[in-house]
C-alpha cells in the first residue's frame, strides 16, 4: 500500500466497443467524489492522442471494431496500456457469440477453450499481427465491476497493490464432504425450493439453517410439534423481522406437511 | 373498444381478425395492403391525441404458417382507455413486402428499416432505405433474424460506409463513435458551417449485440431476464421488468403482489439514479464539473442502496419470470428510508445550486428545441416528449407493477428545450421519491416468486414500462421447449434518437453534445442484441455467395 | 551582482516550476469544492513529466504543426521575461505593454496555426474559437491599457504601476484588466477554445506525448505571465509606498508580496472556475462586447480626468 | 470535507449482500453441471475427458456476469457468489477456477461414464432409503448409459438420473 | 547621383523600346523589358540609398528636365525618397517576378504592350513622387490612373474584370481627378502660370481651407479611404498579381504622399484636419479589415486589407498632423507619429507586395484563388509558404517583423497622446490588429495548411525567379523589423522638416533599440523595444526547447473520432472561419451592404451621366476626326483585330477614329478611353490657357 507508484499520471481514453453502458457509467463514477480516481493521477481525456491508457468496455461488436482499431492506432506509440473493464470486454460476456460480435477466425465462435475467448483481446491480437505495438493489458472483470474494483485494477497497474486472485485448479485431492443436514435431505431440498419463492435464493439458506437448528432442538424433545412452535415464537420475538417470522411459520407448516407425506410413503420427488 | 366498430365499418372485410391478447392488448390482423392505412388511422385518430407508435415487430413465422408477419403496436395514451393495439399483417414468404408507413408517420422510419435489415421484409416506398442495424461489413441478403440463420454465424461482407455526401460547402464534424461526450459509441455526422449545424446524419447500432437472436436461440425464459437487463446498464431493470411482464402476460402467470411492489420500488430507485446521472452529465458537458460531482455524489447513495438491496449496483438481477429473486427484509426497508431522507434534503440543495448558476442555465435555455408537432411526428417518448408538451406516462396511462395503487404527478413542460427536459427530470425525481415512500408504506406480504408449470407456446404479448428515458416495449412470442420464439425489445431511445437531427439543426457544435445528451440517449438499449443456444461447438464461417445461396434455398424450402 | 544572480535564480524557478504547482493548487481547490480529496498538488508535474517522456504521434507532416509547441513555449517564456519580479526584470528586451501582449499573442498564433494546419474539424473549431475569443477580448484589453496610459502617461510595464495616481477610472481599469486577463487565460467559463467535452480540447486534440506536454506547460506559463502582469500592477503601486523597491530587500519583499497575491488570485480563480459552466462562443463574444462598451465609458471618465 | 473513500489505500469489504466473485467450493461440488445449464453467458463449462476419466467444471470469472443463477440452482451449495470483488489481473488465467472430478468407470464395459463419483454419492444421499436397498443400487449405479440401455432398464436408476440432473 | 535617377528614367523608356522591338516574341519582349525595368529599379534604389544622407541633413535634390515644350522640375527630399525606396524595392521584386508569372497570360498575347504599360505605370509613379510642380503632378497622376486601368483590365474578356475596370475608372475620375483638377484650376487661377504651380511657390501663398477638402477627397479616394474605398477591393484583384502588388503596394501610397505633400508642405498642418485624417483612418482600418475578415477570395481578401492597412497609415499621419500642428512640446511627438505612419507605408508596400506575389504564385500554379478549395500547399510549395507566412505575420503585426514595429509606433503615438479620443482610436487599431491576424491566419492556413485537396494535389513549387523576388521582399520585411533603425531616420526626416524640434531627445533609433518618449512621461517609463535582443532570446529558447525535447516523425491520419471522413470534408472551409463573430457584427456588414446598395445606385447614376458625357464627347471627337476617317477605315480593314490598347498607342486622332469605327464592339471601353484622353487634353488646355 505504501509502495511507490510506477506511474504517477495515467491519462485514459474511454473506448466503448458496444457495452451496455453499465461499465461506462462506472468509469465515470470513479471520477466522482467517493472514489476520485484523480488521486491516482487518472484523468479522462477526450482524444486517444493524449492517452496513456485505453479503458475498454464492451464485447467488441463488428461495427465498433474498425473505429476501435483506429482509436488504438491513434494513441502515442507507447505506452498504449489497455485496461479491459467489464466481463464483456474481458471475454465477450453474455453476448460472446452473437452474430454481430467480432471474433478472429482462429478464435472460433463456440467451443470449450478456457480462459474463454472474446472481447477486446481479439482486436489486440489483430493489431499485434499487424505489427502495431500494444502495451500491457489488465483485465478487470465484473458486470459491471464496482468502482472500487476498477480503482483496484488501476492501482494494480500503478504498482500500488498486488493482485489477489490466482487461477485455481482443484482435483479430487481436496477431498469431498457431503454435508449432513439435521433433517432429511429430501425435506431440506423441498423446503429450500419453497423458500426460494418466498424470500428468494439469497436469504433462504440463512433462514433455513436457523430453522433446522430449531427443528433439531425440537426433534430432541418429546412433543416436537409444540416444541417447534414454541421455539419459533421465541426466535421470532428475538429477530423482530416480519418477513423472517413469516418464513419461519411457513417453514413450520411445510416441514410437518412434507415429513408426514414422506413418512406416509407417498412418492415425493422434487425437482430443481 | 368502441373504436373497433368504427374500424370495422371503415375497412370492412379486409380486417381479418380481432382478438384480445391480454386485458389491455388487442391484436387486429389486417390485409397487408391496408396495413399502413389502419396504422395511420389510429395514429391520427382525433380522439386519441397522444397515440404513439410503440413498437413494430417483424416475425419469421415460416416454420409456423409459411409466412412472415409484421405487427405495429400502438399505445393509446392520454386517454382514459388503457389500450395497446397491435396491427398485424401476414406477408407471403417468397415476396415479403408491405407498404411503408414512414411517408405518413416519420416515427416508423427506424422500425421499417430494422425489419428490412434483420428479416429481409421490405417496406415499399420507404424514403431512406439504408442499412440501419447490421454492421457495415455485413453481407447483403443475409437476414439474421430469420429462423434459418444460426445465431452464432457471422458472415463477412464488404466494408462500406453508408453516409450521404455532405451538403455543398459544409464541413463534416463527426461526433463519435469515440467522443468524450458520448459514453457509448454512436456516430453523429454533423454537417457544419463553422460552428453551425446544417444537417446531421446518424449511424448508430454500434452496440448492436444481437440480443434478440441470442434470446430466441441460446437462452431460456429465465436466462433472458439477465440478458434483457444487460440491454442497458442504466435502465436495465425496466427492460427485464418489461420482458417479464410480456412473458407473464403471454403465459398468464399471476405475479405475487409483493413482487410487484418490489419491482416498483426498484424501478423508481433506478429512475432516481438515472435522473441524477443525467443531471450530472449535463453539467459535465457544459464544463460545470462541480454540478457533475455533486449530482453523482448523491447518486452514489442510491447506488449503494441498490447494491445492498439486490446485490449489484445496477444490474440488479432480481427479476425472474413470475416475480423477483430477493425479498425486502425489514432492515432493507429501513435503509431505503434513510437514503430517501438524505436525498430529499440534498437534492433540493443541488437543484438550487444548478438553477443559481447562470452560466449553466444560459447553456440550456432555448437550446435544442423540439416543438410539440415534431415531437408527435417522431413519436418521441419520456421526458423528451413531456418536455415538449406531450402529456403521457406509461405508469399513469397503462399502470403496470404496482403503479395503479400509487399516486403521483406527471410533469409536463411546453418549451421543448434542454432546460424543459432538465426540469421534467428534476420534478420526476421528486415524484420518484414520493412513489417509493408510498410503496414502502403499502408493501404487502406473501410470496415473491410465482410458481408456474409451463408457458404455452406461440402466444404473443407485450410488456411495457416507463423507463427513465421513456416507454420500453418488449414483445414476446412464446415458443416450444422453454425458449422464446420471437423476442423484440424496444427502448425509449429508439423512438427518441431519430428526432435528434431535427433538434440539432441550426444550433452549434458547442450545443451538440448537450442536445444529444438531453434526450438521455442510451444507445445500447436502442441497439440491443439477439442470442440463445450453446452446444453446437463448431465454427461456421461461410462465404457470402454460399450463404446467400443457403438462405435462398432455405426460404424456398420453408 | 550577487543580488542579481539570486533574483535570476528565483525568477527562473518561478517561471518554470511555479505554473504547474499553481495548477496543482487550483485542482486541489476545485476538488475540495467538489467534496473530493483530489490529486496531489504536484500532480501537474507528474503529468508533464510523463507527457514529456512520451514519443508523440503526428497527424500531419506540416512543419508548422510540429514546431508550434516550441514556438508557443518560447513565446510564453519570452513574455514572462519582461515582467518585473520585485524590481528585477530578467531580460529587458522591452518594457512595453504592447510588446508583451504581442509576444504573448504568438502563443495563440502558434496554437491557431497548428490547429488549422491539420485536417480535423475539432482542432479547426478550437483554433477558430481561440481567434474569436481574442478578437472579442482585445478591445477590452486595449481600453484597460488606454486608461492606464492616460493615467500614468506611460506604456511601460514597470513604469505604469510606479506612476499611477488612484482615480475612480483607474479602479475600473483594474477591473477591466482583471476581466481581460481572466478571459485570455482561458479559465472556465472562457475555456471555450480548449473545451474538452465539446471539441476534445480543440487545437490540442491532435497533439500527443512530448508536443502536448510542451503545449500544456506553455499554456500554464502563459497563464502565469498574464496573472503576474496583473499581480504586478496590483502589488507594485502599494509596495512602492512601503519599501524601496530598488533595494535588494525591498525587491525581495515585493517579490514575496507578488507571490502571495498570485496564490490568492489563483485560489479565487479556482473557485470561480468551479462554480461556472462553460459559455458558448457567441455568448462569450456578446459578454465581452458588453464589457467593452462599459470600458468605453471608463475611458470617457478617464479622458475627463477622473 | 472530502467524502472520498480511502480505498485502494485501505482494505475495503463489499456489503454482505453483494454478488461478487463466484467461487466453487471444491469440497462440495459434485460436478452435476446444473450451474452449467443455468449460466446465461456460458461462463461455466463442463469438460468431460473420457480418456483420463475426469470431468472438469471450469469457472471463468472473466466471463461471469454475476447473476447468481448458479448459486440458485446448485443442489449442494458448492458454488456461491462471495462478496469479494478484487479480480483485476493482467493475466486472464488468474480468472479461471477448475474443479477436476473423477468420472465413474463403468463396471461392465470399463469405459468412463458421463457422471462423477460424487454425483452418485449425492444421489444416494437423496434417494429415500426405503425405496431401494443400498447394495443393489451400488451395483447398478456404476454402469454407463450404453451398457445400461443394453441391460434391463432400471426405473430407479432413471429416477436417480432425474434427481441429479 | 542625379545621373542615377536619370538613368532609371531612361531605363524605363528603354524597356518600352526593347519591348516594341521584340514585339513578335511574347516571352522575349517581356523578359527583356523586365530586365530593363529591373535595372531601372536597381538604379533607383542606388539613387535612393545615395541620397539618404543628404535628406537626413535636410537637403533636397533638385533636377530639371527640359523636354522642349516645357521644363519639368523635380525636388527630391526625404518624403520623396521614402516613396522612391518603396518603388525601387517593389519595382525590383515585380520585375524579377513578372517574366515567369506573365507566362500565365501568354494566351492573351501582346507582351510588348504590357511592358510599355508597366513601365509607364511605374515611371509615372516615380515621377509623381519626385516632381515639384502641381501641374505635372496632375498630368502624371492621370497617366498613372490610365496606365493602371489598362493593366488592370488585362484579362478583359472576364466579365468581372471589365466591371471592376469601369468602377475603377469612373470613380477615379469623379472622386480623384475631378477634385484635383478643380484644386489645380483654382490655384492656377491664383498664380497664373504653370511655373507658378511649383510647390515652393505655392507654399508661400496663403490658401483657403477649401483646398484641404479638395485634396482630402482627391487623395483619399485614390488611397481607398472609407467611404470611397468601394472600388479598391474590386480593382486590385482584377489585375494580374504583379500589377496588384504594385497597385496595392505603391499606387495607393502615392496618394498618401500626395496628401502629405499638399496638406503639410504646401498648406500648413492643421489640427482639425489632422483629427479628420486620423478618424477617417480609424474608420477605414476598421471597416476595411472587418470586411476583409469575411473574404474567401485570396486577392480580394488582400485588397480589403489594403484598405484596412491604409487606415493605419492614415491614422499615423493624422496623429502626426495633429501634433505637428499643435507644435510646442508635442511637435516632436507629432513627427514620431508621422514617421510611424510612413513606416507603416513602407512596410505595407513590402508585405502587401509580397502577399500579392504569393497569391499570384498560388494562382499561377493552381489556377484558383478561392481559399475554400485550396489546401496543403505548405507541403508542395514550401518556400512560398514560408515567405507567405513571413508576410502574413508582418501584416498581422507579430514581432519581430516590420509590421509590428510600425504598428507599435502607431500605438505609442496614440496611447501616449494623453487624449481620450486618440486613445480610443488606438484601441480600435489594436482590436483591428487582432482582426488582421485572424484574417491572415485564415489566409495562410486555408491555402497552405492541412492536406492537399483535389485541386492542389499535383502542384509544384514556382520557379526560382519568382521565389527570389519573394525572398527579397521577405528578407526586407524581416530586416526592417529587426533593425528598424536602418530606415527610421529617413522616416523621421519629413517630420523634422516640418517641425523645429530636436528629435534626438524624444526618440532613440540605435540599431538595436527603438525608444520613444512622450510629453509628460515620467522618468524611466519610456517605451522601448529591442528587436534584436528579443530575437536572440526567443531564438535561444526555441532552439533550447527544440534540442531538449526532440520528436520523432511517426505519422497517423487525423483522429476522426472513429469513423472515416474524407480529408477534404474534414477541414473548416475558409468561408466558415470566424462565423459566429461575423454573425455577431453582422449589423456592420448589413449596414455596409445597405450603404453599398445606395452607393451603387449613386455610382450607376454617375456612370450613366459620365457615359452620356463620354458619348457626346466621343461623337464630337468622331466628327472632328471625320477628315481622317478614310485612314481609320483603312487601318481597321488592314489590321485584323483592333484592340483598345493597340489604338491607345496610335496617334491620338487615329485612336479616336479607330475607336469610332469599332464602337459597336467595344462601346464602353472606348468611350472611357476617349474620356481619359479628353481629360488629359482638358488639363493641358487649362494649363496652357
Amino acid at each position: 500500500m505504501s509502495a511507490k507508484p510506477k506511474l504517477r499520471s495515467v491519462w485514459v481514453f474511454h473506448l466503448n466497443t458496444g457495452a451496455c453502458n453499465g461499465c461506462d457509467i462506472e468509469i465515470l463514477d470513479i471520477l466522482t467524489p467517493f472514489y476520485d480516481a484523480e488521486r491516482l493521477g487518472v484523468k479522462l481525456v477526450g482524444s486517444p492522442r493524449h492517452a496513456h491508457a485505453m479503458l475498454v468496455t464492451g464485447p467488441l461488436t463488428r461495427q465498433c471494431y474498425h473505429g476501435a482499431k483506429k482509436a488504438i492506432k491513434a494513441m502515442p506509440p507507447k505506452p498504449r496500456i489497455i485496461v479491459v473493464i467489464g466481463t464483456c470486454a474481458c471475454s465477450g460476456g453474455i453476448f460472446y457469440n452473437g452474430y454481430p460480435i467480432y471474433r478472429r477466425p482462429e478464435s472460433g465462435r463456440e467451443g470449450c477453450e478456457y480462459p474463454r475467448r472474446g472481447g477486446i483481446i481479439e482486436l489486440i491480437e489483430d493489431l499485434r499481427d499487424e505489427g502495431e505495438y500494444v502495451g500491457p493489458v489488465i483485465y478487470i472483470p465484473g458486470c459491471p465491476p464496482r468502482p472500487e474494483e476498477i480503482l483496484y485494477g488501476i492501482a494494480q497497474l500503478l504498482g500500488l497493490v498486488e493482485k489477489k486472485l490466482e487461477g485455481e485448479h482443484y482435483t479430487e485431492e481436496v477431498g469431498f464432504e457431503l454435508p449432513e443436514a439435521p433433517i432429511n435431505e429430501r425435506i431440506r431440498l423441498t423446503l429450500r425450493e419453497k423458500l426460494r419463492h418466498v424470500v428468494g435464493y439469497f436469504d433462504r439458506d440463512k433462514i433455513l439453517e436457523d430453522f433446522m437448528e430449531l427443528v433439531k432442538k425440537a426433534e430432541e424433545s418429546e412433543k416436537p410439534k409444540e416444541e417447534l412452535k414454541k421455539l419459533i415464537d421465541e426466535y421470532n420475538a428475538k429477530i423482530r423481522d416480519v418477513r423472517i417470522s413469516f418464513c419461519m411459520r411457513l417453514l413450520e407448516n411445510e416441514y410437518w406437511r412434507v415429513r408426514d407425506a414422506l413418512s406416509a410413503g407417498k412418492e415425493f420427488v422434487y425437482w430443481v | 373498444m368502441k373504436y373497433l366498430e368504427e374500424l370495422k365499418a371503415k375497412f370492412g372485410e379486409r380486417i381479418e381478425e380481432i382478438k384480445q391478447l391480454a386485458h389491455n392488448q388487442w391484436l387486429i390482423t389486417v390485409d397487408k395492403d391496408i396495413l399502413h392505412e389502419v396504422v395511420v388511422y389510429f395514429l391520427k385518430h382525433p380522439e386519441w391525441k397522444e397515440t404513439q407508435l410503440s413498437t413494430m415487430v417483424g416475425t419469421d413465422e415460416r416454420p409456423l404458417r409459411g409466412k412472415f408477419s409484421v405487427t405495429y403496436w400502438l399505445s393509446v395514451n392520454g386517454n382514459s382507455d388503457d389500450v395497446y393495439i397491435g396491427i398485424k399483417a401476414y406477408l407471403p414468404a417468397d415476396d415479403p413486402r408491405f407498404k411503408s408507413v414512414t411517408p405518413l408517420h416519420k416515427g416508423a422510419n427506424w422500425y421499417e428499416r430494422e425489419v428490412q435489415d434483420l428479416l429481409g421484409i421490405i417496406p415499399e416506398g420507404h424514403p431512406d432505405p439504408r442499412k440501419l442495424v447490421l454492421p457495415d461489413d455485413w453481407p447483403s441478403c443475409v437476414y439474421p433474424l430469420r429462423k434459418d440463420f444460426h445465431y452464432s454465424d457471422s458472415p463477412q461482407g464488404e466494408k462500406y460506409y453508408p453516409y450521404r455526401e455532405p451538403p455543398q460547402g459544409t464541413t463534416v464534424h463527426p461526433i463519435g463513435p469515440y467522443h468524450v461526450a458520448l459514453d457509448e459509441p454512436a456516430h453523429f455526422r454533423l454537417y457544419v458551417k463553422g460552428e453551425e449545424i446544417i444537417d446531421c446524419d446518424y449511424r448508430g447500432f454500434y452496440s448492436h449485440r444481437g440480443i434478440e437472436k441470442i434470446s430466441e436461440s441460446r437462452l431460456t425464459y429465465d436466462q433472458i431476464c439477465f440478458i434483457a437487463e444487460r440491454i442497458c446498464g442504466i435502465c436495465g431493470f425496466t427492460h427485464s421488468t418489461a420482458y417479464c411482464q410480456a412473458v407473464e402476460a403471454a403465459g398468464e402467470i399471476e405475479v405475487p403482489e409483493r413482487a410487484l411492489y418490489i419491482r416498483t420500488i426498484m424501478l423508481e430507485l433506478e429512475r432516481l439514479h438515472s435522473h441524477l446521472l443525467w443531471i450530472g452529465v449535463a453539467c459535465h458537458l457544459t464544463g460545470f464539473d462541480t454540478g457533475f460531482m455533486h449530482a453523482w455524489r448523491l447518486r452514489e447513495h442510491v447506488m449503494w442502496l441498490c447494491e445492498r438491496l439486490t446485490g449489484n449496483r445496477k444490474t440488479y438481477g432480481i427479476n425472474l419470470v413470475g416475480g423477483v429473486r430477493r425479498d425486502f427484509l425489514d432492515y432493507r426497508k429501513e435503509m431505503i428510508e434513510d437514503v430517501l431522507k438524505k436525498l430529499k434534503s440534498e437534492f433540493g440543495k443541488l437543484v438550487d445550486d444548478l438553477t443559481s448558476t447562470k452560466t449553466f442555465i444560459k447553456r440550456c435555455e432555448g437550446v435544442g428545441v423540439l416543438p410539440y408537432k415534431l415531437a408527435h411526428e417522431w413519436s418521441v417518448d419520456g421526458p423528451l416528449g413531456r418536455g415538449s408538451g406531450r402529456d403521457f406516462d406509461v405508469r399513469r396511462d397503462h399502470p403496470y407493477a404496482a403503479y395503479g395503487d400509487l399516486d403521483f404527478k406527471v410533469p409536463v413542460y411546453k418549451e421543448g428545450d434542454v432546460l424543459a427536459r432538465a426540469l421534467v427530470r428534476i420534478e420526476e425525481t421528486w415524484e420518484s421519491i414520493w412513489i417509493i415512500e408510498q410503496a414502502l408504506d403499502q408493501l404487502p406480504g406473501g410470496d415473491i416468486l410465482a410458481e408456474y408449470k409451463e408457458i404455452p407456446p406461440y402466444r404473443e404479448a407485450i410488456g411495457t414500462t416507463e423507463a427513465p428515458r421513456g416507454e420500453n416495449v418488449h414483445y414476446v412470442m412464446t415458443g416450444p421447449g422453454n425458449t422464446v420464439y420471437r423476442y423484440r425489445a424496444r427502448a425509449a431511445t429508439y423512438n427518441n434518437l431519430p428526432a435528434v437531427p431535427d433538434m440539432l439543426r441550426g444550433y452549434t457544435i458547442a450545443d451538440a453534445p448537450l442536445i444529444i445528451a438531453s434526450i438521455d440517449p442510451c444507445y445500447s438499449c436502442t441497439e440491443r442484441v439477439q442470442i440463445v443456444d450453446i452446444e453446437s461447438g463448431k465454427v461456421r464461417i461461410l462465404k457470402e455467395e454460399e450463404f446467400n445461396k443457403l438462405s435462398i434455398k432455405a426460404s424456398r424450402r420453408v | 551582482m550577487m543580488e542579481k544572480i539570486i533574483f535570476a535564480l528565483i525568477t527562473v524557478m518561478i517561471i518554470f516550476l511555479l505554473p504547474p504547482l499553481l495548477d496543482g493548487i487550483s485542482r486541489k481547490v476545485k476538488a475540495k469544492i467538489q467534496y473530493r480529496v483530489g490529486a496531489s498538488i504536484f500532480q501537474t508535474y507528474y503529468d508533464l513529466q510523463s507527457l514529456l517522456n512520451m514519443e508523440p504521434i503526428l497527424p500531419t507532416e506540416r512543419l508548422a504543426f510540429r514546431i508550434a509547441p516550441y514556438i508557443a513555449f518560447a513565446s510564453a517564456l519570452a513574455a514572462t521575461l519582461v515582467l518585473p519580479f520585485g524590481s528585477f526584470v530578467p531580460v529587458a528586451f522591452t518594457g512595453d505593454f504592447f510588446v508583451f501582449l504581442y509576444v504573448l499573442a504568438m502563443f495563440s498564433v502558434a496554437m491557431m496555426i497548428a490547429g488549422f494546419s491539420v485536417n480535423n474539424s475539432y482542432t479547426n473549431a478550437g483554433a477558430n474559437r481561440e481567434m474569436m475569443l481574442i478578437l472579442s477580448i482585445e478591445p477590452v484589453l486595449g481600453v484597460a491599457i488606454g486608461v492606464f496610459a492616460l493615467n500614468a502617461h506611460s506604456l511601460s510595464i514597470g513604469g505604469i504601476p510606479l506612476n499611477i495616481t488612484f482615480t475612480p477610472s483607474l479602479i475600473l481599469a483594474y477591473v477591466l484588466l482583471a476581466y481581460a486577463v481572466y478571459v485570455e487565460g482561458g479559465f472556465i467559463p472562457f475555456d471555450i477554445a480548449e473545451a474538452e467535452t465539446e471539441i476534445l480540447e480543440g487545437p490540442l486534440c491532435e497533439y500527443s506525448g512530448r508536443l502536448l506536454g510542451m503545449f500544456k506547460w506553455a499554456m500554464l506559463i502563459k497563464r502565469l505571465a498574464l496573472l503576474w502582469l496583473f499581480v504586478s500592477f496590483l502589488v507594485l503601486p502599494i509596495m512602492k509606498n512601503i519599501v524601496d523597491i530598488t533595494t535588494f530587500t525591498g525587491g525581495l519583499a515585493t517579490l514575496v508580496a507578488q507571490l502571495v497575491v498570485l496564490f490568492i488570485i489563483y485560489g479565487i480563480i479556482a473557485i470561480i472556475e468551479a462554480s461556472n459552466a462553460r459559455l458558448r462562443i457567441d455568448q462569450a463574444i456578446r459578454q465581452n462586447t458588453k464589457v467593452f462598451f462599459a470600458g468605453l465609458v471608463v475611458l470617457l471618465i478617464a479622458a475627463l480626468g477622473w | 470535507m472530502p467524502v472520498t473513500l480511502r480505498y485502494p489505500f485501505t482494505e475495503l469489504e463489499a456489503p454482505p449482500e453483494y454478488r461478487g466473485l463466484p467461487h466453487i467450493d471444491p469440497k462440495l461440488c459434485i460436478g452435476c453441471g446444473a450451474c452449467v445449464n443455468a449460466c446465461p453467458p456460458d461462463a461455466i463449462l463442463r469438460i468431460d475427458d473420457y480418456d483420463r476419466g475426469t470431468r472438469k467444471i471450469v469457472l471463468d470469472i472473466g466471463r461471469c456476469i454475476r447473476c447468481a443463477r448458479c448459486e440458485e440452482v446448485c443442489p449442494t451449495g458448492a458454488i456461491r457468489l462471495t462478496n469479494l470483488f478484487e479480480a483485476a489481473s493482467p493475466d486472464r488465467r488468474d480468472h479461471i477456477e477448475v474443479v477436476e472430478l473423477r468420472l465413474v468407470r463403468c463396471k461392465v464395459c470399463g469405459n468412463y461414464t458421463d457422471f462423477t463419483e460424487r454425483q452418485v454419492k449425492k444421489a444416494l444421499q437423496i434417494l429415500p432409503k426405503e425405496i431401494l436397498e443400498e447394495e443393489a443400487l451400488e451395483e447398478k449405479v456404476f454402469i454407463c448409459r450404453n451398457c445400461r440401455r443394453k441391460g434391463t432398464v432400471d426405473a430407479t436408476i432413471n429416477a436417480t438420473k432425474e434427481v441429479v440432473l | 547621383m542625379k545621373e542615377l535617377f536619370t538613368l532609371a528614367v531612361i531605363l524605363y523608356f528603354a524597356s518600352m523600346l526593347v519591348a516594341l522591338i521584340f514585339k513578335k516574341n511574347y516571352k522575349l519582349s517581356i523578359s527583356l523589358g523586365h530586365a530593363f525595368t529591373a535595372l531601372a529599379s536597381l538604379s533607383l534604389l542606388a539613387f535612393t540609398i545615395n541620397a539618404i544622407p543628404l535628406a537626413l541633413q535636410g537637403k533636397a535634390i533638385d533636377i530639371v528636365y527640359n523636354i522642349g515644350v516645357a521644363k519639368i522640375p523635380f525636388h527630391i527630399d526625404g518624403l520623396s525618397l521614402i516613396l522612391c525606396f518603396v518603388l525601387g524595392a517593389l519595382g525590383l521584386a515585380t520585375s524579377v517576378y513578372s517574366p515567369k508569372y506573365m507566362e500565365f497570360y501568354e494566351k492573351l498575347g501582346k507582351g510588348w504592350l504590357y511592358i510599355i504599360l508597366y513601365s509607364t505605370f511605374v515611371l509615372s509613379m516615380i515621377l509623381i513622387v519626385t516632381v515639384s510642380n502641381l501641374f505635372w503632378f496632375l498630368f502624371l497622376w492621370e497617366v498613372m490612373t490610365f496606365a493602371s486601368y489598362v493593366l488592370m483590365i488585362w484579362e478583359s474578356e472576364e466579365e468581372y474584370v471589365r466591371k471592376a475596370g469601369w468602377k475603377y475608372f469612373v470613380t477615379m475620375h469623379i472622386t480623384s481627378t475631378l477634385p484635383l483638377v478643380i484644386a489645380v484650376a483654382l490655384l492656377y487661377a491664383k498664380v497664373g502660370s504653370v511655373d507658378g504651380l511649383n510647390f515652393a511657390n505655392l507654399a508661400s501663398l496663403k490658401l483657403s481651407p477649401i483646398f484641404y477638402v479638395l485634396f482630402l477627397i482627391g487623395f483619399g479616394s485614390k488611397a481607398g479611404v472609407v467611404p470611397i474605398h468601394f472600388w479598391l477591393p474590386d480593382a486590385h484583384p482584377a489585375a494580374p498579381s504583379n500589377v496588384s502588388a504594385l497597385m496595392s503596394g505603391v499606387m495607393i501610397k502615392v496618394a498618401v504622399y500626395g496628401l502629405i505633400r499638399t496638406t503639410c508642405f504646401i498648406l500648413k498642418p492643421d489640427v482639425t484636419f489632422g483629427y479628420i485624417v486620423a478618424v477617417l483612418g480609424t474608420i477605414t482600418l476598421t471597416v476595411g479589415t472587418l470586411y476583409a475578415l469575411k473574404q474567401t477570395d485570396a486577392k480580394r481578401l488582400l485588397a480589403y486589407h489594403s484598405v484596412g492597412q491604409m487606415g493605419y497609415i492614415w491614422l499615423g499621419v493624422g496623429v502626426g498632423i495633429i501634433f505637428i500642428a499643435k507644435g510646442g512640446a508635442y511637435a516632436a511627438f507629432g513627427a514620431i507619429a508621422l514617421a510611424a505612419g510612413l513606416f507603416h507605408l513602407v512596410n505595407h508596400a513590402l508585405f502587401k507586395g509580397l502577399l500579392f506575389l504569393s497569391a499570384g504564385s498560388i494562382l499561377y500554379r493552381t489556377h484558383s484563388r478561392d481559399l475554400n478549395s485550396l489546401g496543403g500547399l505548405a507541403k508542395l510549395m514550401p518556400f512560398t509558404a514560408i515567405f507567405t507566412l513571413i508576410a502574413a505575420m508582418s501584416i498581422a503585426g507579430e514581432p519581430p517583423f516590420n509590421g509590428f514595429m510600425s504598428k507599435w509606433m502607431i500605438y505609442q503615438s496614440t496611447f501616449l497622446s494623453g487624449n481620450g479620443l486618440l486613445v480610443f482610436l488606438g484601441v480600435m487599431a489594436l482590436f483591428i490588429s487582432a482582426a488582421t491576424l485572424a484574417s491572415f491566419i485564415k489566409f495562410y492556413t486555408t491555402a497552405f495548411g492541412g492536406e492537399p485537396t483535389k485541386l492542389t494535389q499535383n502542384v509544384k513549387e514556382v520557379s526560382s525567379s519568382m521565389l527570389i523576388a519573394k525572398g527579397f521582399l521577405a528578407s526586407l520585411c524581416l530586416l526592417l523589423g529587426l533593425v528598424p533603425a536602418l530606415i527610421l531616420p529617413l522616416l523621421l526626416s519629413p517630420g523634422s522638416a516640418l517641425t523645429d524640434a530636436n528629435l534626438t531627445n524624444w526618440v532613440t533609433t540605435k540599431y538595436w533599440l527603438v525608444m520613444i518618449k512622450a510629453p509628460s512621461m515620467p522618468l524611466n517609463a519610456e517605451s522601448y523595444f529591442n528587436p534584436l535582443l528579443f530575437v536572440a532570446v526567443f531564438g535561444v529558447m526555441l532552439l533550447g526547447v527544440f534540442a531538449s525535447f526532440p520528436t520523432n516523425k511517426k505519422l497517423d491520419e487525423p483522429w476522426t473520432t472513429g469513423e472515416p471522413v474524407k480529408m477534404e470534408n474534414y477541414k473548416l472551409k475558409a468561408k466558415h472561419y470566424y462565423l459566429p463573430f461575423e454573425e455577431y457584427i453582422h449589423g456592420l456588414y448589413h449596414s455596409g451592404d445597405e450603404l453599398n446598395k445606395f452607393g451603387n445606385a449613386v455610382k450607376d447614376a454617375l456612370v450613366y451621366a459620365y457615359l452620356s458625357v463620354a458619348k457626346a464627347l466621343h461623337r464630337w471627337a468622331a466628327k472632328l476626326s471625320g477628315a481622317v476617317t478614310g485612314i481609320g477605315k483603312w487601318y481597321v480593314s488592314s489590321v485584323k483585330e483592333v484592340y483598345l490598347d493597340e489604338t491607345a498607342l496610335s496617334p491620338a486622332l487615329k485612336a479616336i477614329k479607330a475607336s469610332a469605327v469599332v464602337i459597336e464592339e467595344l462601346d464602353s471601353l472606348n468611350m472611357l478611353f476617349t474620356v481619359a484622353l479628353i481629360v488629359l487634353a482638358v488639363i493641358l488646355a487649362l494649363m496652357l490657357l
